[in-house]
């Protein structure tokens, strides 16, 4: 599925955020956004929804970290206990230190997987660039055009108010999906 | 400016603005984006200057020198070092807590200060990661060739075997290090990664077509700056900071209870846990300044890493200095009013016995040194910071030998008493970590962008092209 | 296009051939099993046998239990039932399967140094022996002593046939003024027997009798018998020693004079006349010269003597004639002849004649002898004048040694005719009069040698072989002395084949104490220094300095390795700026004998007595340069050209007839240089450094010692004043022990420090040779070490042993910290390390509180494939990387269960025996099941004399010590000092 | 084409090598994993006939089981209580007496032929080839097997089991077939005693051949073992087999 898209490049953060506002102030719908780098506030101006990462890191980390209490019990009290230097076979506060690097091992490559998972990011990927500059000094919006009511003209009027460097339409194949 | 703004900037951020036009710009040289761009990545879009060469050919014969000497001492036995049968170990594990140490103020730099949302930390973050994983590397190394039989170091993993199965001892801080360091080198590894991916996009996108393109391409997976990654990724890359400041705490802390948890006197104490990790950040520091003063001046980054930068890490290294003091101190007190003869003989011994040199050497350099930092212009004067910095790293690598092998030589029966002196081969594979250590780093500085782009971008809050003069005005006044 | 597809076609194709390659690579070589051909009787394969025969060390004739596995003897025990020896052994006793797995030994007999056989050395040696016989030339056969009847019978015969031949004992160290004395004060010329079991005051004036002196192992387990005070009977032996270097004997002491030997004289006449005067008998009323030892000393020796009359000694090393007529003339005055001292059975275990040695040296230098033939000694090392010898040799018609290596006067032999290892010979010994042991060859001769029997045999003109020459020796003269009538010959000879021994009837020597015979000892003044000669108790003969195990044995008071020394006092360090390590010269005044060797500073030394060790410079011992690693910074053992040590023996002095080890006329110098040596312990105190020293912790106190006076008091006086922790332990103990608990007790009562446990270990655990250098490094290997402290400030200092292994802790430091359960702790109490599992990361050395964990730093192959065959089959010879330590004799444990197990028993106390044990002379070290409170160890641990070493840190070691008594008053004597008393807090 | 045709040998190549590599993954196995090892012996010795079919104890000839670490290779003195009367098998030794019968009947009937009538000339020729024929056989038919043959050859025997005095004997080179590493400590006196059968850890030997390592032999399998023997004991009597390490490695 195509559709028909407005991109609208600034040269600034705050021009960006400003055309942000106003633009889903017109009830018009956009697509995405691409900047340089994260721009702080962005992602609130454009309604989205925080990520669920966190709990993915959780889960990860609590697997890890119960995970490995269990295995280390198991391994010194259960399928093979030896006596190391008398101490008690099931002897936690030594199997606290690993468990804990295993917790924060898990933790931090779940969330990293889980991240280039949802954001479909892997090696040798081939990027959509949506504007050479991108990652260098521009501000990229995308506004989805298919609405009826979406009137270019005036929409790019108000983009201009915002410092607007340029303005382009395009045809985006796909679902428009970032 | 429309009304829209004001809704949409946070609370923080209004106070981040308004105190940077109080605080030195932490970009200087009224830069756009397209400069720092640039400018950070000429050094590796540039042939190589002579300097680097220099350097480089330096760092790799120093890493041929350790790898003859680590190949020479796998295949004829750790006899080749200083070693006896009273101190077991000697320069390897000095090394290791060293390197460890040093690798920690870069997780410090680039994590705690990104937790605590200290801006200035872009300068340098990238750097403090890379030199973290490198030193990480280098610490890694030694507890591997420190073993009597280095090709069976993979019996230190639990895997299921044909022994019945017989698994590791949780039980042995050693295998505590085993997971801790593999745990700290990965995670440094992922995290350093991560926040390199924005940047790779954005050295791809600036190079021309070729195989330097494919590379970073690969390397990129794909990023195209879209706000959706961007949230996903703030919070994945808030979530490893979150997780590498406890790594790093918890590392340096399982690293001293090699010593803690065992029963020699002057290593059988509860202290070291806070004690080595100001003592590893306090390294760390003085490492990263150490490189940061190189690095400026090498790769002409001084609009990035100002003086303002350096007087902020000297005033920190003073405060671990003063930490690390203490903790000697306390070190006293505890032998002294615990009433174990053995533990007050260790720290008397350390103090006045046959390795006294190496414990002054110690305290002078982590200790009186640092002291200097309290005037305003030793920190603001490079040179002596840099030579501060380098001798507290001289002072820190001691403070292991001193804990490690003071301890060791004169322990509870005196029959066994002993002393150390380091082999041509240990000293030859401590120089070739250096070497690993600068190869690598040098290396970096040419195929990766050694600051962070995006991050620099994102916190310099620089000001619209139009907008410079008033903040220039501002910024003199 | 056309290359590239080319290239990954050879890459697929490559790919597959690799993988079948791989797959292929599976197995390594295949191993053969070669079994016998003929199984012989009796002989199961991997099972030891147990053979009884006799030590070859020296002529103390100690007996062996020679354990032989598949044919190789690896293992030399001290015999049990030995009379003399009581199951104990001493260190070249232990080492002897060592020697005999040298591939330095000679092979075939040789011709001026070229290899020849048999029948032509016996064709020419008897074909001039002929020419001698025919001109009525002198031949003289020089022994070391012969306690060996049938050797004795095969001598006389052999020097029969010829009208001049005759015998000259040799000595490595003569005691020939002992027989001398005894021809001039009971008018008869022998060694009388000393029985130190017997005796409640020793007074011994220089006699190492605890370590080299006559026959030391059956001396300790004769002194030992008398050191074991118990609650019930407080009491135990009163042993003085006056010496001027410090010997183990003197360490061993419980109250030691410094008196320089030259002075034993002067002091033994003044202990004469005070005894006589107590007898009041007068045979001492001649004016003396003031007395070297001071009044109350003196009256103290007295009086101890004196109340013991009848169960005292009195013994003296020294070569002054006149002097052992004193110790006589005591003797007699104490009533001690026929007692502690026995004249009727004499000892024959050492027979060097100083006289007849002076007169051959006589006949060299005039050229008088014709035929010389050398047997079981090495000349250089024990002759005084080795130049006599050599100048004297080119005058000889026909010169032959029986040495078993190419030793330096076998260089100089026109024919070398090797004799046997003692382990491949036949031949028997008769230390004692009427204790008479065989040797039984225990292995066919590894090369083409010959025993003396048959030598000599063939060289009389009757071949004939030593095994039908022994009995038919023991038909004819043995069996008829048997002393409980065996029914035949053959029984007998089984019987004593069997047992090792058997005692016979002795002809009855009787000598009457003649006053007549005492000689004054001649006053001479007193010289600016004092040089004596001692022999090592790693190796006292120079024929075992081949032994590379002995020669790694650190001196039980020097704790020096793979070299001699100049043993200096302390004081003489300090006042002529002596350090150890530094070269010193010394030199006879004439200049004619000069030596240089690095210094030793010795505390409790004489101040004017230098003290060097024979036998050291032996030719041969180059060959150690390559010993141990080989590696960059490798600092070779020997250097170039040189041997291990320097010889002494040319400052060996002929004097009034005697050959003696004193000398007077010498002058020490430093000579600037310095040469490092290989100490095993580098701090000898149980003091810490004073600058270092915590407030009321001066002292480290892993020895606990007592007074015999205290002790009688509370037995369990010396105990530190600790705050141990007694009350319940942190964690559950999961750990209850299963059927056996082992455990060790250690009496360091009984423990003298002679190191027979080290080499016992090193023989039966495969514990490498180091080499010097990696002794330098603080790296020799051997898993059980003799910790030797001196107490006490200056030159008076007191001396301690304690033999320290691993402690088998059952909270052990090391288990915990190891990260591959290495080493972990067994359901039996033993704290085990698997070498196959060690990475070696050195982390249970390090946390080792008792430092006994031992690593291999470096691969420590034997020197050669002959050398391999002394390594115990039942121990895993250890590789590079791994660390080891005392396994308790594991092998030997599960060897005792397996066995009992299979005979339907269960494991009795005292069956199961550790290598260090079994040999230890003194019977110090107990071991056994701690779960059986009936066996012997239990018993001991419930001693009140029994501590552990850092017990206080709750390490629950499976070692206990037995507090040392001192047979002393009060703690005024030397330094044990105060420290009993000041326990610091320990936690 | 070019092209076409490399592929095509790629595409060959490549599952060539799959199949060699999947194939050699049935025999598969961890580095000193042993488990199948069945070397060719010096003598082609039938453990399949000695202990199956003749049903001869195994402590018959492997004598130090029962009282030594070492179970024992039998020297060839063991052997040669046997075969010094057992020489051939027995299906040589039917045939050597049925061509012995042979010849004994042609000899009788060629005598008995002689003496006889001419009527049988025909075909007196005849028997009197195949007792020739009978005899050359008989004379090439080795009565000790090749086999046996080395054994003497280790004795230096001659046939007629003399020894040949001028030579020495010499052992045979028997394969190993169970190799434990040198850091394992194996006693088989603590085993047989026990009552662990033979089997236990050889395997079905009186049904093989030729010898061959039928268990793994590695750790895991001797701890299991002990942990089995210790929790069931062995034939109903308990036991306590160790699993401490130093029970086997010291």
């Amino acid at each position: 599925m195509s559709r028909r898209v407005l991109l609208a490049t600034f040269s600034h953060e705050n021009d960006l955020l400003n055309a942000v506002a106003a633009v889903r102030e017109r009830g018009i719908k956009i697509v995405d956004a691409y900047t340089p780098y994260a721009v702080h506030g962005l992602e609130r101006a454009m309604g989205l929804k925080h990520s669920r990462l966190t709990w993915v890191c959780f889960i990860c980390g609590m697997v890890g970290a119960l995970g490995m209490l269990a295995f280390e019990h198991w391994t010194a009290a259960i399928a093979w206990p030896i006596n190391v230097g008398g101490k008690p076979w099931n002897s936690l506060p030594s199997d606290v230190p690993v468990a804990f690097e295993a917790a924060v091992l898990l933790a931090g490559f779940g969330s990293v997987f889980a991240l280039f998972a949802v954001s479909r990011l892997f090696p040798g990927k081939s990027a959509d660039v949506i504007h050479p500059n991108s990652s260098d000094d521009r501000f990229v919006l995308v506004m989805d055009e298919s609405n009826a009511s979406f009137d270019t003209a005036s929409v790019e009027a108000m983009l201009k108010s915002f410092d607007v460097v340029e303005t382009e339409e395009r045809i985006l194949s796909g679902a428009g999906q970032s | 400016m429309p009304q829209v703004q004001v809704a949409i900037i946070t609370h923080r951020e209004a106070i981040m603005s308004e105190t940077s036009s109080l605080r030195p710009p932490l970009v200087t040289g009224n830069k756009s984006l397209t400069d720092v761009t640039n400018d950070i990545c000429a050094p590796m879009e540039r042939r190589p200057n002579g300097l680097w060469w220099i350097a480089f050919l330096i760092s790799l014969s120093l890493l041929i020198l350790g790898i003859v000497a680590v190949w020479y001492q796998i295949v004829t036995g750790i006899g080749t070092w200083g070693l006896n049968k009273t101190i077991g170990w000697g320069f390897d594990i000095t090394n290791f807590v060293f390197w460890v140490g040093i690798g920690h103020a870069g997780t410090l730099i680039s994590a705690v200060l990104f937790l605590f949302r200290q801006k200035w930390r872009t300068a340098v973050n990238r750097s403090a990661e890379a030199m973290t994983l490198f030193a990480v590397m280098c610490a890694g190394i030694f507890p591997l060739i420190h073993m009597g039989r280095t090709w069976l170091a993979y019996w230190m993993l639990p895997y299921p075997n044909t022994r019945g199965s017989l698994w590791v001892n949780f039980k042995s801080p050693l295998l505590w290090d085993v997971f801790a360091i593999s745990t700290y080198l990965l995670i440094s590894a992922v995290f350093w990664y991560v926040g390199l991916i924005p940047d790779l996009a954005t050295v791809r996108d600036r190079a021309k077509p070729g195989l330097r393109k494919k590379v970073f391409s690969f390397f990129s997976l794909g990023w195209n700056g879209s706000v959706r990654t961007w949230n996903r990724y703030e919070t994945v890359y808030m979530l490893l900071a979150g997780l590498a400041t406890p790594l790093v705490f918890s590392v340096h802390t399982i690293v001293s209870m090699d010593f803690a948890t065992s029963v020699i006197p002057g290593w059988h104490t509860t202290i070291f846990p806070p004690y080595f990790v100001a003592g590893a950040i306090f390294s760390g520091l003085a490492m990263v300044l150490t490189l940061m003063i190189i690095a400026r001046k090498v790769m002409n980054l001084e609009n990035y890493v100002t003086p303002t930068h350096i007087e902020r890490m000297s005033l920190l290294m003073l405060s671990m200095g003063c930490i690390v003091g203490l903790a000697y101190g306390t070190e006293f007190f505890m032998a002294a009013y615990s009433g174990n003869p053995y533990e007050q003989f260790v720290f008397k011994n350390r103090a006045l016995g046959p390795m006294s040199w190496a414990y002054w050497t110690m305290v002078s350099c982590n200790v009186f040194v640092p002291q200097l930092l309290w005037f305003k212009f030793v920190r603001r004067c490079l040179p002596l910071v840099f030579v501060i910095a380098i001798l507290v790293n001289v002072g820190m690598w001691f403070e292991r030998f001193v804990i490690i092998v003071s301890s060791l030589h004169r322990d509870f029966l005196p029959s066994s008493w002993s002393s150390y002196i380091p082999s041509l081969v240990e000293i030859a594979t401590f120089v070739g970590s250096f070497g690993l250590f600068f190869t690598c780093f040098l290396l970096f500085c040419r195929i990766a962008p050694a600051i962070a782009i995006a991050e620099v971008k994102g916190a310099a809050s620089l000001p619209k092209q139009d907008d410079q003069r008033s903040v220039n005005v501002e910024s003199a006044a | 296009m056309f290359s590239l597809s080319r290239r990954r076609f050879l890459e697929a194709a490559g790919f597959a051939v690799t993988m079948a390659a791989a797959q292929g690579c599976r197995r390594e070589q295949p191993e053969n099993a070669l079994p016998y051909v003929v199984a012989p009787e009796g002989i199961t394969p991997g099972k030891s046998q147990s053979y009884a025969t006799t030590c070859s060390g020296c002529p103390a004739g100690c007996g062996v239990l020679a354990s032989v596995r598949d044919g190789r003897p690896l293992k030399m025990e001290g015999l049990p039932e030995h009379p003399l020896s009581r199951g104990g052994l001493c260190a070249v006793g232990q080492a002897l399967p060592l020697s005999l797995y040298d591939s330095h030994r000679l092979k075939n007999p040789l011709k001026e140094g070229e290899k020849t056989d048999w029948e032509t050395a016996d064709q020419e040696i008897a074909k001039s022996l002929d020419q001698i016989r025919e001109k009525k030339g002198s031949v003289r056969l020089l022994t070391s002593t012969v306690t060996s009847p049938t050797l004795q019978q095969s001598i006389d015969a052999f020097l029969e046939t010829f009208d001049d031949g005759r015998q000259i004992t040799l000595d490595a160290m003569s005691s020939s003024s002992i027989l001398a004395a005894h021809e001039l004060t009971h008018g008869i010329h022998l060694l009388p027997h000393y029985d130190f079991s017997k005796a409640e005051v020793i007074v011994s004036f220089g006699a190492d009798f605890l370590g080299t002196w006559i026959s030391p192992v059956e001396f300790t387990a004769a002194w030992s018998s008398r050191r074991v005070p118990t609650p019930d009977h407080p009491s135990m032996s009163y042993h003085a020693q006056l010496e001027g270097r410090m010997s183990l004997t003197g360490g061993n002491a419980d109250h030691r004079i410094r008196l320089a030997p030259d002075e034993y004289g002067a002091t033994l006449v003044h202990l004469k006349k005070q005894l006589a005067r107590k007898t009041g008998t007068g045979i001492a009323t001649e004016e003396l010269p003031t007395s070297p030892l001071p009044n109350d000393e003196l009256d103290d020796l007295v009086s101890r003597l004196w109340a013991a009359r009848g169960a005292s000694l009195v013994v003296c090393d020294s070569q002054d004639v006149s002097v052992q007529t004193q110790v006589n003339a005591i003797n007699e005055l104490l009533g001690n002849y026929g007692k502690t001292v026995d004249l009727a059975q004499p000892s024959f275990q050492r027979q060097g004649d100083d006289r007849a040695l002076i007169e051959l040296m006589e006949d060299l230098k005039a050229g008088k002898i014709s035929a010389l033939f050398v047997a079981g000694t090495d000349l250089t090392h024990s002759f005084p004048n080795r130049k006599v010898l050599e100048s004297a040799i080119e005058k000889i018609d026909l010169v032959v040694s029986l040495a078993e290596r190419e030793d330096d006067f076998a260089s100089l032999a026109h024919w070398v005719c090797p004799d046997h290892h003692s382990l491949e010979s036949w031949l028997d010994a008769e230390p004692v009069a009427g204790l008479i042991n065989l040797y039984q060859p225990l292995v066919r001769p590894l090369g083409d040698t010959r025993s003396i029997l048959e030598s000599l045999a063939s060289w009389s003109g009757q071949k004939e072989t030593a095994y039908n020459l022994l009995r038919k020796n023991w038909q004819q003269n043995i069996f008829p002395r048997a002393k409980d009538k065996p029914a035949s010959f053959r029984t007998f000879w089984d019987q004593t084949l069997h047992d090792g021994f058997t005692e016979a009837t002795s002809e009855e020597v009787a000598g009457e104490f003649d006053p007549a015979g005492i000689t004054p000892p001649n006053s001479e003044s007193r010289s600016e220094y004092c040089l004596e000669l001692y022999q090592k108790i790693a190796f006292p003969d120079a024929r075992h300095a081949h032994n590379p195990w002995l020669q790694e044995l650190p001196d039980p008071t020097s704790k020096v390795t793979w070299d001699n020394y100049v043993c200096v006092s302390t004081t003489m360090a300090k006042t002529s700026g002596i350090g150890t390590g530094d070269v010193v010269q010394i030199a006879s005044s004439d200049g004619a004998v000069q030596l240089e060797l690095p210094a030793n500073v010795q505390p409790g030394q004489h101040d004017r007595v230098i003290s060097v060790a024979l036998a050291y410079g032996v030719k041969g011992t180059e060959r150690f340069a390559k010993i141990g690693p080989q590696w960059l910074e490798a600092r070779p053992t020997v250097a170039q050209g040189e041997q291990v040590g320097k010889n002494a023996a040319p400052f060996i002095a002929v004097r009034n007839g005697v050959v003696d080890y004193l000398r007077s006329d010498v002058q020490i110098t430093k000579t600037g240089s310095r040469r490092q040596l290989a100490t095993t312990q580098q701090h000898h105190s149980l003091e810490v450094p004073k600058h270092v020293a915590p407030h009321g912790a001066e002292m480290r106190e892993p020895i606990q010692e007592t007074t015999l006076a205290e002790f009688s008091d509370d037995p369990s006086s010396g105990k530190p004043h600790l705050h141990h922790h007694e009350g319940g332990e942190l964690w559950p103990d999961d750990h209850k022990p299963a059927n056996h608990e082992w455990g060790m007790v250690i009496d360091l009562n009984a423990c003298t420090g002679c190191s027979s446990c080290l080499i016992a270990c090193q023989s039966e655990n495969n514990v490498p040779v180091a080499g010097k250098d990696e002794v330098q490094r603080q790296r020799e290997m051997h898993w059980i070490r003799i910790d030797r402290y001196f107490t006490g400030e200056g030159d008076d200092v007191d001396v301690t042993h304690q033999p320290m292994m691993c402690q088998h802790c059952d909270n052990a430091p090391c288990e915990t910290v190891c990260p591959v359960l290495a080493t972990v702790h067994s359901e039996e109490g033993l704290n085990e390390q698997a070498y196959n599992r060690c990475v070696g990361t050195r982390y249970c050395a390090n946390n080792c509180p008792y430092k006994v964990r031992r690593f291999n730093w470096f691969d420590y192959p034997q020197p050669g494939e002959l050398e391999t065959l002394v390594l115990n089959p039942d121990v895993t010879v250890r590789s590079r990387g791994v660390m080891e330590k005392c396994s308790m004799c594991v092998q030997r444990i599960n060897e005792g269960k397996i066995e009992a197990q299979r005979l339907g028993q269960s494991v009795l106390d005292g069956q199961i025996q550790t290598a260090c044990q079994q040999s230890c002379p003194s019977q110090a070290i107990t071991f056994g099941d701690l779960q059986n409170s009936e066996s012997e160890v239990s018993v001991a641990m419930k001693s009140p004399r029994r501590y552990g070493v850092l017990e206080e840190f709750n390490f629950r070691p499976s070692v206990s010590y037995l507090r040392m008594v001192r047979n002393r008053e009060s703690d005024a004597t030397g330094s044990g000092g105060d420290h009993h008393t000041q326990g610091g807090d320990h936690e | 084409m070019y092209r076409y045709i490399f592929n095509i040998v790629l595409i060959v190549g490549l599952f060539f090598s799959l199949a060699v590599f999947v194939s050699g993954m049935g025999n598969w196995r961890l580095p000193d994993n042993n488990q199948g090892y069945a070397p060719k012996q010096p003598i082609g010795y039938s453990h399949r006939l000695h202990a199956g079919e003749l049903q001869i104890d195994c402590r018959f000839c492997h004598t130090g089981a029962t009282q030594s670490q070492h179970a024992g290779i039998p020297s060839t003195d063991v052997c040669m209580k046997c075969h010094r009367h057992v020489t051939a098998s027995f299906n040589t030794m039917s045939e050597f007496r049925r061509l012995e019968d042979e010849i004994k009947k042609a000899e009788s009937n060629q005598a008995g032929g002689a003496e006889g009538t001419d009527e049988t000339e025909e075909s007196a020729g005849e028997p009197a080839v195949d007792l020739d024929e009978l005899k050359k056989q008989l004379a090439v038919m080795e009565i000790p097997s090749p086999e046996l043959k080395k054994l003497y050859d280790s004795l230096k025997l001659k046939d007629s089991k003399d020894p040949i005095v001028e030579s020495a004997s010499s052992s045979i080179p028997w394969v190993r077939v169970h190799n434990l590493p040198d850091y394992v400590y194996f006693d088989h006196r603590a085993h047989v005693n026990a009552g662990v059968s033979c089997q236990k850890c050889h395997g079905p030997v009186e049904s093989m051949e030729r010898v061959r390592q039928f268990e793994t032999l590695s750790m895991g399998w001797c701890v299991n073992c002990h942990r089995d023997a210790t929790k069931n004991g062995i034939n109903g009597q308990h036991v306590h087999a160790s699993t401490d390490c130093s029970a086997c490695h010291y």
